[in-house]
Formats: structure tokens, sequence, C-alpha cells
């Protein structure tokens, strides 16, 4: 047998072997691509870039823990991009009543759409992507009759502050999002509430018949989720100094889902990888900047994002012992 | 004639369109599409059910402007109803969006098209109505007078050239331009795009054009692609954004880059937007090449003559104007 | 030690179980039926409602046009209600269309046959990779598809010169009859349409493929336990929604008579929402075409109308779809929930 | 009783060749390793033609995995197997059936949204004349075919509607209808009542007259003794033994099996049940009058602390809805559950595990374990709110508790992070005991408890059982193990048509008298499935 046993391999020197692929996939995806642009892309290890594309990034990553939190449960949330749009739109409207007013009517509009999502999903019993089509269409049209179709130019000092402003030389963005993913982190690994959702994710009909609350429950995650959004779309209003609901956030859906997917948790529902997620969105973030960087066309970068997608996800894929 | 006559009701508004060509004189040799050739009957607009077809959401100032001009002109001659309707950027819903207008009984459609092509089941069922059909802002790849009446509008590949002269003028000539490209696919686009690649190379080849990345039209996506752009190219001088939002959003990245907009980086823009020309009243902008939404009272002047039956050539295309640092601050009001 | 007794004696089949289970049979039945056809219900509802509210919508004239365009959604959508049968999902058919869009408009120079074969080999093959890299890469359909739109929007694009080139059908041709044409006031598109329906209805309910892609959907694991080709029913499936996308394309550049770029973006949700409103299960293992045609015919009359509400600006056009659609699902949710329990 | 076109061939060699028949299957050196777990080393195993082999050892010793190795589920790490003397590598499942190995894997292995009759034709519909499915040829087919097994369902209704025993007996007509030279059951027993028993046993005997090798794997081994000719067992993935089953008394098999001395063996009882229990006077739970349309109808029962109570009846009988409706979990047109003096209010199963009612649901894969979840987490999930404070979970109190409960239940797993869905049958369920017990409840309901465990996992849980009824705890018992039932239960409760036929107390509980209440209420024969039954008999 010339298989080690794996008792023996942890003691010997720990080369990536295919497991250590599959579990770790989308950090090495990560790594090579940074490793590809040090090489091949000028400038690209400065401070002031690895911060760009930290703060671009940090919005998808806020949308796509929620989103991740809903895929646990065999759930999806369409309407995430609609909602950022709903906050974006709410925030000039209220910002007259102060910075922090403004701010709880956003997360607030996120919330009742997650309660609204989840409810239908949950009580009604509806598939979940119908459920929450039915908010992505609508609640952009919402914003939009909010916003009377405008684009607003934000002044607000505090906002914008969210949107640039650092603390100990992180930007708040990136600082709130790395905070979100630690906390999700430790909800999904260490709060009763984590460990239902991946129960009711990974088998309804046991999770109720163990007396799970799990209407409560679904509710709950989608709620989450839409406040998660909420905040992105706020953040993202910031760093763009305005208020465009009609555009913000638009695809989000698509990108936080892939964010996601690629980060190794099934969109069958029972597992939730958080850091798998925040890598998942990284890697697109990295992939999008590296063909931007390298001023392809939109044909052959769109081509080459195709490639990279399945090699990366190839790789990281489950396989199925037999 | 003075330049302009062509457009009957001169509106009292500042920023009216203007018709550039067919200047008067052409108009006046008869050449093009008059009642008897279109096969279409006479019409007074007061008893007329009118259809406007907008293209994409009423969520941009040009859109806006736009969709509002049309109203705004079809209350004021006192339609007696007009239909409208909104595409959402999509072709199939435009083509359905006429269609169900021609049900409601539409007897005159201005179209402000999604695309250059793919409108035709819905020309064909407005022709099969003998129902005229003004296209705005857009130019469609068909036959005038047979598939509709004529095209009213600006000239994408003109507003190209002419941001690429503006270019030229505030950089002297000399240094490395990024393009923000409008959303691939659209002619739009390839026709800003075309306009301005060639100009450059033309007339400055001291211009060097060294990225061209597409923002999709939106002010987030030009701000996103700018960041990188930024970053890879730090000797980056201009930017060429194809239009107004994709412009703004690259004022804000650049200002996050620590450079000066309008004075570090110069940036030109299309469409004539009122932050745009702000910003460009403010200094961080080195100018704005027009685009004039505001097409109700040329469109409906032109349908008003074609049922006259006077002939209506088959480009009607206005002037646009200008804005740069020296008649921003006066212009604003003008600006939508 | 013979300690199992044989309870012969006890043996017979308890006769009210049996028949409760039958008489509870009938009503799961009837519950099946509701659920297939309760789309259709509330589509008849929406349609007799929107009737006598607004006259020009119940006009044959109104019908012709809401059919034509339905039916390029209502063929996408059916090599769709496949795939998320058997437990997929296929986001790449909007692209896919556009492409074959082009490809066909592109061809059509060359005569009816390329315009048609060009559009459905290209299209078929990416279904057919899709459906490898699914199969026997094992990697999500999620992930395999969205490539798959990425890279049929990027072919697209090179295609066309970055968008810049708009390839036209020539007129009158045969193939732009295909596309234009109608038999009695009804366009091909929508007679094609019908016919696909049928078709795919029969191998969904009558053909052994059409059954395995049911067990696919249900339970992969027992479908290869019980020596289903598991495999190749999925690259089937991605193929024959592939070839579906790109014909259903095909067909709309040669109602369109040019090879539009633009088009497809979203079709996949449109297409997903469909197929989901029409009953299928989104987890696989159920589901229906005669559901799917329903789904896309609500969504196309919801559309219509808004547009015969007449004057609403875009962003409330927006609200009330979205609106229309919770009140659809909601309703047909109720309606198909009928006696069933849990 | 199976359709004529679908009854296999007899191969010509007749069945009693005795043990010098020839080898049809064989399995040689084979070695399986999971990560984490060996669970084949260097394991072979000869089925001679027209045989019945049974294979036997403790849950997890290796008896489905190897039988999935033979049967193409999964490759073997090293060995190889031979079919007719010829090395053959099924790369999947369907390989293996085409060359004419069936199996009847240990979950079952069915599509539930689809009909009954679809699944058993599922890959080999019967078509018309123009290629499509013939579905009331198939309905028919179906019906006649599931009729032989005693089975009256519709096949028209989804899988999924029907017991847990009537799909077992649905997957058994399926691997038998078709063409096949050897046919491998694994556990195909343990979900079936008696009577199905021995419809079963019936089908072997008709497949061994035939020529059909039989492999077969069971943890009673009454059976096995009644039907094998010979035995393997296996004991933590390695060979025992094989040899002729008459060589072996039961209790040497056992022995074996669990790897002791005969002696130790044999001081233990057939079950690990004791003596009888003296309950208190009051009833921890009362049900009166629980009524749900076509399902159950006025059934009341009481249970009192320290007393095991024994639900019994036939398939279909109601058993498992009455279980459910105590625990909540089944909405009820009328009746009430009162429990310690206080009335359920909605019922809903966390309101009846509040109260103290926890149930073990019969179905394990579909409504007990979260397959993708840890052994840990699986035993936690009902017990979440205790082992935390303040939402935030107690990874300590979980782990005390886990450890307990998987020392005392002796549920084998690389350890408590293993995934539940990676264990063995008997150890899932071991896992589900586990989550009910952590509960600490007052009332225990268990469908099904020893289904598919060993027989020393069985005698512990039997003894847990015992034991925790002498803690003062209530136990409802379902059980389609008779012996189990009767050894098991201070007092019976039958029930046949959803509604209670008679009950048992005291000295009347007894195999017999339970048959005899059970024949007493049985309509005279005469219905289909009955006649068919004599008639095969005669
Ligand atoms: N897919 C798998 N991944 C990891 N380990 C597995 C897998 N399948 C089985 N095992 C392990 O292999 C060992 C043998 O399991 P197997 O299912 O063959 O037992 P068994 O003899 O059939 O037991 P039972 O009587 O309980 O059914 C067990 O320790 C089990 O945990
Ligand atoms: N032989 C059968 N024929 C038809 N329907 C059946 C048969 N067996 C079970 N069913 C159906 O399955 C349902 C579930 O029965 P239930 O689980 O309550 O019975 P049970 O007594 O627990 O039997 P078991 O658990 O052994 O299947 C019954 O209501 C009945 O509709
Ligand atoms: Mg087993
Ligand atoms: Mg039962």
């Amino acid at each position: 047998m010339a298989e080690l046993s794996p008792a023996v391999r942890r003691g010997a020197v720990r080369l990536p072997t295919p497991a250590w692929f599959q579990a770790y996939g989308v950090y090495a995806a990560v790594a090579v691509l940074v490793l590809f642009n040090a090489v091949f892309t000028d400038h690209f290890l400065t401070g002031a870039n690895l911060r760009t594309q930290l703060v671009q990034v940090a919005p998808v990553v806020i949308v796509a823990l929620g989103m991740a939190l809903v895929i646990g449960t065999e759930g999806v949330d369409l309407s995430v991009g609609s909602v950022m749009a709903l906050a974006a739109a709410l925030l000039p409207l209220y910002l007259g009543y102060g910075l922090l007013s403004a701010l709880l009517m956003a997360l607030a509009a996120g919330a009742v759409v997650g309660a609204v999502n989840g409810t239908l999903v949950a009580v009604v019993g509806l598939q979940p992507i119908v459920a929450t089509l039915a908010l992505f269409v609508g609640g952009r049209g919402l914003a939009l009759v909010l916003a009377d179709g405008q684009l607003k130019q934000i002044a607000n000092p505090g906002l914008l502050g969210l949107g640039t402003d650092d603390v100990l030389g992180v930007p708040v963005v990136v600082l709130i999002a790395g905070v979100l993913a630690l906390l999700v982190a430790g909800v999904v690994h260490r709060t009763t509430f984590g460990r239902r959702l991946v129960a009711i994710g990974g088998n309804r009909a046991a999770a109720g018949l163990a007396g799970l609350p799990v209407k409560r429950v679904l509710i709950g995650v989608y709620v989450v989720c839409g406040v998660l959004a909420a905040l992105a779309g706020v953040l993202a209003t910031a760093r763009l100094t305005a208020s465009d609901p009609s555009t913000l956030g638009t695809l989000m859906e698509l990108s936080a889902i892939t964010a996601v997917v690629v980060g190794g948790t099934p969109l069958t529902g029972g597992s939730v990888r958080v850091l798998g997620t925040v890598c998942g969105a990284l890697l697109m973030q990295l992939l999008r900047a590296t063909l931007v960087k390298h001023d392809l066309p939109d044909s052959t970068a769109q081509m080459a994002q195709a490639v990279i997608i399945l090699v990366a996800v190839y790789v990281a894929r489950e396989r199925r012992s037999r | 004639k003075e330049e302009g006559s062509g457009s009957a009701s001169p509106s009292s508004s500042e920023g009216a369109q203007v018709v550039q060509s067919p200047t008067a004189a052409a108009d006046a040799s008869g050449s093009g599409c008059t009642l008897q050739t279109y096969g279409a009957s006479k019409l007074d607009l007061k008893d007329a059910v009118v259809g406007f077809s907008q293209s994409e959401k009423e969520a941009n100032p040009f859109r806006i402007a736009e969709t509002q001009s049309i109203k705004d002109e079809a209350a004021k001659l006192g339609v007696k109803k007009l239909l409208t309707t909104n595409a959402q950027s999509q072709l199939p819903k435009q083509i359905s969006d006429i269609q169900d207008m021609l049900a409601q009984g539409a007897q005159l459609l201005i179209v402000a098209p999604l695309n250059s092509g793919g409108l035709e089941p819905a020309l064909r069922a407005a022709a099969a109505k003998h129902v005229p059909v003004i296209t705005i802002d857009r130019k469609i790849n068909a036959t005038a007078c047979k598939d509709y009446v004529a095209f009213l509008g600006s000239d994408f590949v003109e507003q190209g050239k002419r941001a690429a002269d503006q270019m030229i003028k505030v950089t002297g000539g000399k240094g490395k331009v990024a393009i923000l490209l409008g959303a691939s696919g659209n002619n739009v686009t390839t026709d800003r795009t075309k306009g301005f690649v060639d100009q450059i190379k033309a007339q400055a080849p001291g211009l060097e054009i060294v990225a061209q990345q597409t923002g999709e039209f939106a002010r987030d996506k030009g701000q996103q692609v700018m960041e990188q752009l930024i970053q890879a190219n730090p000797g980056i001088t201009a930017v060429y954004a194809e239009n107004d939002e994709m412009g703004l959003g690259a004022v804000t990245a650049l200002k996050a880059a620590g450079k000066k907009p309008g004075e570090d980086v110069k940036i030109v823009s299309i469409d004539g937007t009122r932050n745009a020309v702000q910003a460009l009243a403010n200094g961080q902008y080195n100018g704005v090449i027009e685009s004039n939404p505001r097409f109700g009272p040329l469109a409906f002047a032109t349908a008003q003559k074609f049922f006259a039956g006077e002939a209506i050539p088959e480009d009607v295309i206005i002037s646009d104007r200008e804005y740069d640092a020296s008649n921003a601050k006066n212009s604003l009001s003008g600006a939508y | 030690m013979k300690s199992l007794t044989t309870p012969r004696s006890a043996g017979a089949a308890p006769e009210p179980p049996a028949v409760a289970a039958a008489r509870a049979g009938d009503r799961r039945r009837l519950a099946v039926l509701v659920q297939r056809q309760g789309v259709l219900a509330v589509l008849l509802l929406l349609v007799l409602v929107s009737s006598f509210v607004f006259p020009s919508f119940g006009t044959l004239d109104n019908a012709r046009n809401v059919t034509v365009q339905a039916s390029f959604l209502a063929i996408v959508a059916l090599g769709m209600t496949l795939v998320v049968i058997t437990g997929g999902i296929d986001l790449s058919v909007g692209s896919v269309f556009a492409l074959g869009g082009v490809l066909a408009a592109w061809a059509s120079q060359y005569g009816m046959l390329p315009a048609l074969l060009l559009p459905l080999a290209v299209c078929g093959l990416l279904g057919t990779v899709h459906g490898l890299l699914i199969a026997r890469a094992g990697m999500a359909p999620f992930i395999v598809t969205l490539a798959g739109l990425l890279a049929a929007r990027g072919l697209l694009l090179a295609l066309t010169d970055e968008g810049a080139d708009t390839y036209l059908v020539p007129h009158g041709s045969a193939f732009a009859e295909l596309g234009q044409g109608t038999v009695a006031g009804f366009g091909h598109p929508v007679l094609i349409a019908l016919v696909l329906f049928a078709a795919g209805g029969l191998v969904l309910q009558r053909t052994s493929f059409g059954q395995s892609l049911f067990a696919v959907g249900g339970s992969p694991d027992a479908a290869t336990l019980m020596g289903l080709p598991v495999a190749r029913t999925r690259v089937l499936v991605y193929t024959i929604s592939g070839l579906l996308a790109g014909f259903a394309g095909a067909l709309n550049a040669a109602r369109l008579s040019s090879g539009v770029t633009i088009i497809g973006v979203g079709m996949e949700l449109d297409a997903i929402a469909a197929v989901v409103i029409g009953g299928t299960l989104l987890v696989g293992g159920a589901g229906s075409v005669s559901g799917t045609l329903w789904g896309v015919l609500v969504l196309a009359v919801i559309q219509n109308l808004i547009n015969q509400i007449g004057s609403l600006n875009s962003s409330y056009q927006s609200v009330v779809s979205g609106g229309f659609l919770i009140v659809v699902v909601v309703a047909q949710r109720y309606l198909a929930r009928g006696p069933r329990t849990t | 009783m199976a359709p004529p076109d679908a009854a296999p061939a007899a191969p010509p060699p007749g069945p009693d060749e005795g043990p010098t028949a020839p080898a049809v299957l064989e399995a040689v050196g084979i070695g399986k390793r999971f990560p984490g777990v060996v669970a084949l080393d260097d394991v072979s195993l000869t089925l001679r033609r027209g045989e019945i082999h049974a294979l036997v050892g403790e849950n997890g010793a290796g008896k489905s995995t190897l039988i999935k190795v033979l049967t193409g589920v999964h490759r073997p790490d090293t060995g190889e197997v031979r079919l007719d003397g010829r090395p053959v590598a099924f790369a999947r499942p369907s390989d293996a059936q085409h060359a004419g190995v069936t199996t009847i894997y240990q979950e079952v292995n069915l599509v539930p949204l689809m009909s009954v009759a679809r699944n058993i034709f599922l890959g080999r519909e019967p078509r018309n004349r123009l290629g499509l499915i013939d579905f009331p040829r198939m309905h028919r087919e179906a019906a006649a075919l599931l009729a032989g097994f005693g089975v009256t369902a519709d096949v028209r209704h989804p899988l999924g509607s029907l017991g847990v025993g009537t799909r077992q007996m649905v997957a058994l007509a399926r691997a038998v209808s078709v063409r096949a030279g050897v046919v491998v059951m694994d556990e195909p027993t343990s979900a079936l009542e008696p009577r199905e028993v021995e419809t079963l046993f019936r089908v072997i005997g008709d497949l061994h007259d035939r020529g059909i090798s039989v492999l077969y794997v069971s943890h009673r081994l009454e059976e096995l003794y009644r039907i094998c000719d010979r035995v393997t067992v296996l004991r933590d993935g390695r060979l025992v033994h094989t040899g002729d089953l008459a060589d072996l008394d039961r209790m040497q098999l056992v022995a074996m099996m669990l790897g002791r001395e005969v002696s130790e063996v044999r001081r233990h009882g057939r079950t690990g049940f004791g003596e009888d229990h003296h309950p208190d006077r009051e009833a921890v739970l009362t049900a009166s009058g629980l009524t749900r349309r076509h399902v159950l109808d006025d059934v009341s029962l009481e249970l009192r602390p320290g007393e095991v109570l024994g639900l019994a009846g036939l398939l279909g009988s109601g058993r498992s809805e009455t279980a459910k409706a105590l625990a909540g979990a089944l909405p009820l047109d009328s009746g009430s559950v009162t429990v310690a003096g206080r009335r359920l209010g909605r019922p809903s199963p966390a309101a009846a595990i509040r109260a103290g009612v926890s149930l073990l649901p019969e179905d394990r894969k579909a409504e007990g374990i979260v397959a993708g979840l840890s052994v840990r987490e699986n035993i936690v999930l009902a017990a979440m709110p205790r082992l935390s404070r303040a939402g935030v979970v107690s990874r300590a109190r979980q782990d005390r508790v886990v450890q307990v409960f998987m020392k005392r239940l002796r549920i084998k797993a690389s350890g408590p992070e293993q995934k539940v869905g990676e264990l063995s049958g008997g150890n899932q369920q071991k896992v589900l005991l586990a989550r009910w017990l952590c509960l600490e409840p007052k009332v225990l309901l268990l469908d099904e408890p020893t289904r598919g465990i060993d027989v020393g996992a069985k005698a512990e849980v039997q003894a847990l059982v015992d034991e925790l009824a002498q803690e003062g705890l209530a136990v409802l018992l379902i059980s389609s193990d008779i012996e189990e039932l009767v050894e098991g239960a201070d007092r019976l409760v039958v029930l046949r048509g959803g509604a209670v036929a008679g009950e048992l107390t005291g000295e009347r509980v007894g195999e017999g008298e339970l048959l005899e209440v059970l024949a007493a209420h049985a309509p005279a024969a005469g219905s289909g499935p009955d006649d068919e039954e004599v008639r095969h008999d005669g």
C-alpha cells in the first residue's frame, strides 16, 4: 500500500494534496491571482492598489455574507440589489433628520424587505427564488419612485466619511466588512441561531421534528440578509458620494451568489463557509481588476473570466469518494 | 433664414433643440418623406392618440428630460391621448410596447429605439396599420419613409469627434487618455468611440489611448473602473467618458486617488447633464458635449409638418451645444 | 428458536387504511392537478378580469402579439424546465439566446439551412460542455452555466467587433419568413413553440429519458443505484437547453431581421421565474412543461396589462409588476395548497 | 408473481448442487478505506450459484461497504471483484445491473416524488407501438407485481406517500422483477412486518428454486437460520469466518460477530429486556380522541411513568401517525394530548418537546439525521437551547453531553466531528437515540428504535429502554419485531385501520395473544393479495 494513512501523513511535511485543494481551493486561487498580478501587473503590490481592491470588494462581501446565510438554509435572495437601491434612495430623504435616522431608515427598509421575503418563504411556502423575485423587480421600482428617478448628490460629511475615512489606516468600509465577516462566522459556528440555520438547510423535516423554530429562523435569516444588503447600499452610496438607485447594486445578486458558491458553500444548503465566501468575493474582485488593468476588450475579458472561474472551481470542487 | 427655423415652435425655455441639418435650403428642395409616399392619412394631432415608446428607465437625466419633454409638448398641443411605455432596456419589451400601443389605437408613434436593429416586427405592425413612426435620439437600421418617417437626433459619431476636439484643446494634444466606454454592444457606445478614436488618431498623434474599459454608462461602474485604471497607469492625464455619469464617477475616483480632476487629469464627457456642467463650472471637469434630450417640440412639429403634407427629410440632425470652462457657469440653467 | 411465528392468519390486508389511502390518493392527485394547473387557473382569471377592465386587452390582435412575444421565452423556458427538473439550473440561456441570434443572422446570408444549423451546432456544443463539466467533473451547475453566460456573451462580442457590427437577415428570405410569417394570424414562432412544447411534454412524460430526468432530480443517488445513466442524462439535458436557447435566438433573429447583440440580458431569470411559477420544483424531481407554458403566459400578460394601464412611469411599472408577481404566486400557492397538510 | 416478461430465465444448473456449485460472484482481497476509517481490509467472499449467503457483522463492520464494492458503487482500493470467474470492474451500479447483479441497498433508494409504478419500472418502462411509455400496462404490471408482495397501495401514488415498510416492499419488487442471476439484499427486513417477512422469504425461496444466488444481510439472526445456506462474518472490516451456517449455532455466531467468548455471550438473554416494570398509577401522558380524517380514528391512550407501552399493528395501521400526533408533528382534526396534567396547546414538536415528549421518528434518513452535520451537532440539535447561554452555544457543555452518549450508546464513529451521513446505518440510529435521550424527556416515543441495529447494539438499546423505564420514564415502543414488542412492553395497545382494536395487559402480553387480537379483527380472506398468497403457498 503506497498510500500513507492520514495519521502518518499528518506528521510528514504538508504538500498541497488534492484534498487540500478541495478544502482551500478558493484561498489558493486568490493567492495564485495575487502572485500573477504581482509579477505581471504594473503597480499592483502598492498599498493604494490593495486598498482599492479591498474598498471595492467590501460591499460585495457584506451582501455575500447575508446571502451565504440564506443559501445555508437552501434558499436564495434575489432582492439584495434592489434593497441596496432602496437604502440608497432613502438616505437623502431622511438625511435632513440627521445621519442616524437616515441610517436607521435605510436598514429598517432592508429588514422589512427581508421580513417579507422570509414570510413568503417560511409561512406561505413559496420557493425562495420566486418569493424574492417579486421584490427584485418591485424593490428597485420603489426605490426609483422614492427618489423620483433622480440621482442625488450627497453632501452629509458624516455619511461621506463612511466611504472615505480611515480608522488606524484601514478604510471604514473595509473595517465594517471585516468585522461583519467575523461576526457572521461567529454567528454561524457559535450561536444556536447559526447552528439551527444550518440544520434547517440540511434537513428541514428533521429540524422541524426536533422542535426547532423553523419559521422563525428562516424569517430571521432573510431579515439579516436584507439588513446587510441595506448596509452595503449605504456604504456604496457613501463611496459614490451620490444616491443612485437606478444603477446601484444591479447584478449584485449574481455577484453575491457567485462569491458564496465559489467560496465552497453548496446551493443545496446545510453548510455555510464564511471565510470561503469572503475569499470568493475577493477572487472575483481580483479577477475583474486583473482584466481591467490589462485592458482586455470586453469580449476577451468575459471569456477569460469564464475560464478562470471554471478552473478555480474545478480545482476546488467537492469530489465524491468512491 | 437663420439656423434653427426648422423648429416650428421655438421653445422659450433655455436649452431647446436646434436643428443643424438639413438646413432650410435643403428642406425647401422638397426631397423627403411625404404623407403620400409614406401611405398615411391626414391627422389632426388634437384628436389623435399618440404613442411614445421610451427605451430605458427614466432613471437618468437624459431619459427623464426626454420623456418629460414629450409629455409637456403633448399637453401643450392638447393631444387627445398620449400613451407612454418604457421598455426598461429590453428589446422584446419595446417591440411588444409598440404593438400594445398600436392595439390601443395609437395613430402616431414616437419611438426612442433601444437599439439600431431589431425593431422590425414593431415597425411592420405600424406599417400594417399605416401609422407613421418618428424615431428620436437613436437611428435605426431600416428604410426611411417606408419603415419609419424620419430620424430626429444627434450624430453620435460627431459627438465623439467633438469630444476629441475638446480633449485635444484641453490637453494640448499630448498625454495619456483612458476611455470609459458605454455598455458593450450598444451602438451609441460604438459611435462615440469611433468618432473619438478616429479624430484623435488623425489630429493628435501625441495623445496616446492607454485604456478602453466599459463603465456601462453608470456612475458607480465608471468610478470602479477608474479606480483600477489609475492604479495600473499612474501616468493617465486625461479621461474621455462616453456619458456624464461615468465622467462624474471618474471625478470621485480621481479625488480618492489624490489626483485633482480637471487639473492633473482632464475629463471630457458627453451628455450635458446639470451635474456635469456644474462640475465643469467648479473646475473639476474640462469639457462636455451636449446630447440634447428635449425632443418634444421638434418631434411634434415634425409630425405636424408631415401631416400638413410637407416633405420630411430622412435625418433631422440637431445641433448639440458644447460646454467648456468659459461658458459653463452661464449655461448651467440650460443643462438638464 | 422459531421465534418468528408466521402471522399469516392475521395477514389479511386491513381494509380501512387501504380505502382511506385510495381516497387520500385521490385528493393528492387533485392537489397535484391544481398545483400543476393552478397557474392555468390564475392565468385564466387574469385574462378574464383584464378583458373586462381593458377593452383593448381581450382582442384577437392583442392575443396574437402577446403570444408571439412570449414564444421565444417559452422555447427557452422549455429547456430550462427540463434542466430544473433534474435539479440543475442554466444561467447561460440569455447569452446563448443572443449568441444564437447573431450566428443565425450572420449565416442567413448563406441560406436557411446554415442559418439554423450554425446556431444549433454552436449552442448545442456549449450546452454539451456545460453538461460535461457538471456531470463528469462534478461542478455546480450554477457556476458552470454562469461561466457559460460570460463565455457566450464574450464570444458574441468578439464575433461582432465588440457589438459594433449588426448582421442583417436578407429581406424576404425563407429564413426571415420562418420568423415573420403567420398562420391564421398567429406567428410561426407561436406554432413552433407549441409544437416544441407538445414534443417536450411527450418526451418528459412518456419516454424513459423523461423519467430519468425526474429520477435524477428527485434523488440522484437513488437514480445511480437504480442503474440509470445519470451522467449521460445530465449532459443531454444541458445540451437540449443550449439547443433550445440557440434555436429560440435564431428564430428571434429571423423575426427581428437582425442579430441584435444587446438582447437576452436577464432572460435566464425570466425563464426560471416562468418555470417556477409553473409549479416546477427548483430542487428538482417534479414539474411539467405545461405549467411552464402557463408561467410564461402569466409573465407576458402581466407585462401586457401594465402597458394597458397606460401612462405609468417606468418606476411604477416595476412596482406594479413586482406586486402582481407576489399576488399571482401567492394565489397559486394557496390554490395549490388545497388539502395538503404540511 | 412476477409478471411473465420480467421473470428471470432460470439458469441451467439446478438449485441443489450443494457446496460444489460454481462461484458466481466473488470478492477477492478487497480493501477499502474512507478518510479516517478502514472500512474493509483484505476481505474475500464467494457467492455460489443458487445459494443464499448470509453476510453478518456488527454495525459498521463493513457489510454495506462490501456490497457497494461488489455492485459498482465504490471502487475497491485493493483486490478485485469476479463474476463467473472473470475479473470485472463495475464503474457504476448500472454496469452491475447489466451484468445481472441487482441490489436492494440498505437505505431505501427510490425516488420519493415519483409514483410507485414509475419507480418499479424506472429505466425499463414498457413501451407501446409508438415507442412511448405504456402507462396503463405499466400500472397493471406494477399492481400485479406488488400484489404478489401483499401490497395494496395505488401504484400511481408518489412513493413518498407510503410508509417505510411499503417502500421497502416496492424496492424488493423492483429488484426481483429485474432479470438477474444475483440478488443482493442489504437488510431488507429491517422495515418489514412479520407478514411481509414471510412474503419476502417466499420470494427468496422462488429465487433459490430458480438457481439465483442471494447475498443476504440482516441483523435478525433467526431469519438467517431459516433461509441461509452459508455465512460470512465481518468484524471491523476484516473477514472473521466463512462457512456453512448449519455448522454454527447462534451463540457461536454472535460471539464471532462481537469478537467475544461464547460463554460471555451466553450470559445475556435473548433480548436486552428485563423484568416487568411497576409503573405509577398517575398517567404522565393522556391522549384522548385523536382523530385525523383517513389516518387516525378516535385513538385514546395513556402512558404512565415507568412503563413501556407497546403499540402493535400491521403495516399502515397508524402506529407512526399516533406517535407523531403525540409529539405534535401531525395536525389533528380533533383530540387532545395532556402531559403531566397540562394540555398541549397548538400542537407543534417544539411544544411537545418543551412538555417533555420526545419522538424518535421511523424514517431515519428523511426525518431524523441531518446528514451533512457532525455526530456532535446531530446529537445536540434538539437540546441546543439548554446547552447554550444567551444564544451562544457552549462547546464544553456540548462535548460533555456528546461524550456521555457516544460512550453510553457505543456510537462507532471516527470522532464526534465525523459527518453522520458517513456512519453505518445502525450508528446513525444510535445518534438519533442520543439526540432524544439528552433532552431528558418524561415521555419517549420510539418508532422502530432497533431497526437496522446489530445484535449487540440491539440488546443494548433494549436494555437502555428498560433502564429508562426503571428510572421512571414513560416509553411508547413501536416495533415490527413482535418478539421485541412482547418482551419489552408491559402493556400492548393494538391498532387497526387507525383505531384502537384492543389492549393486552399483564399476563396477556404474549405473542400468541397478540397474534390472536391481530387476527380476530382481520376481515375474511378474499381480497386480492391474500388470494395470491394462498395460491402460492398451496
Ligand atoms: N462514504 C463514506 N465515507 C466515510 N466513511 C464511510 C462511508 N461509508 C461507510 N463508511 C464507514 O465505513 C465503515 C463501514 O460501514 P458500513 O456501512 O459498511 O457498515 P455496515 O456493516 O453496513 O453497518 P450497519 O449494520 O450499521 O449497516 C463505518 O465505520 C462507516 O462509518
Ligand atoms: N400496504 C399498504 N397499502 C397501502 N397504503 C399503505 C400500506 N402501508 C402503509 N400505507 C400508507 O402509509 C401510511 C403510513 O402508515 P403508518 O406509517 O402510520 O403505519 P405504521 O403502522 O406505522 O406502519 P409502518 O411504520 O410499519 O409502515 C398509511 O396511512 C397508509 O396510507
Ligand atoms: Mg449497512
Ligand atoms: Mg410506522
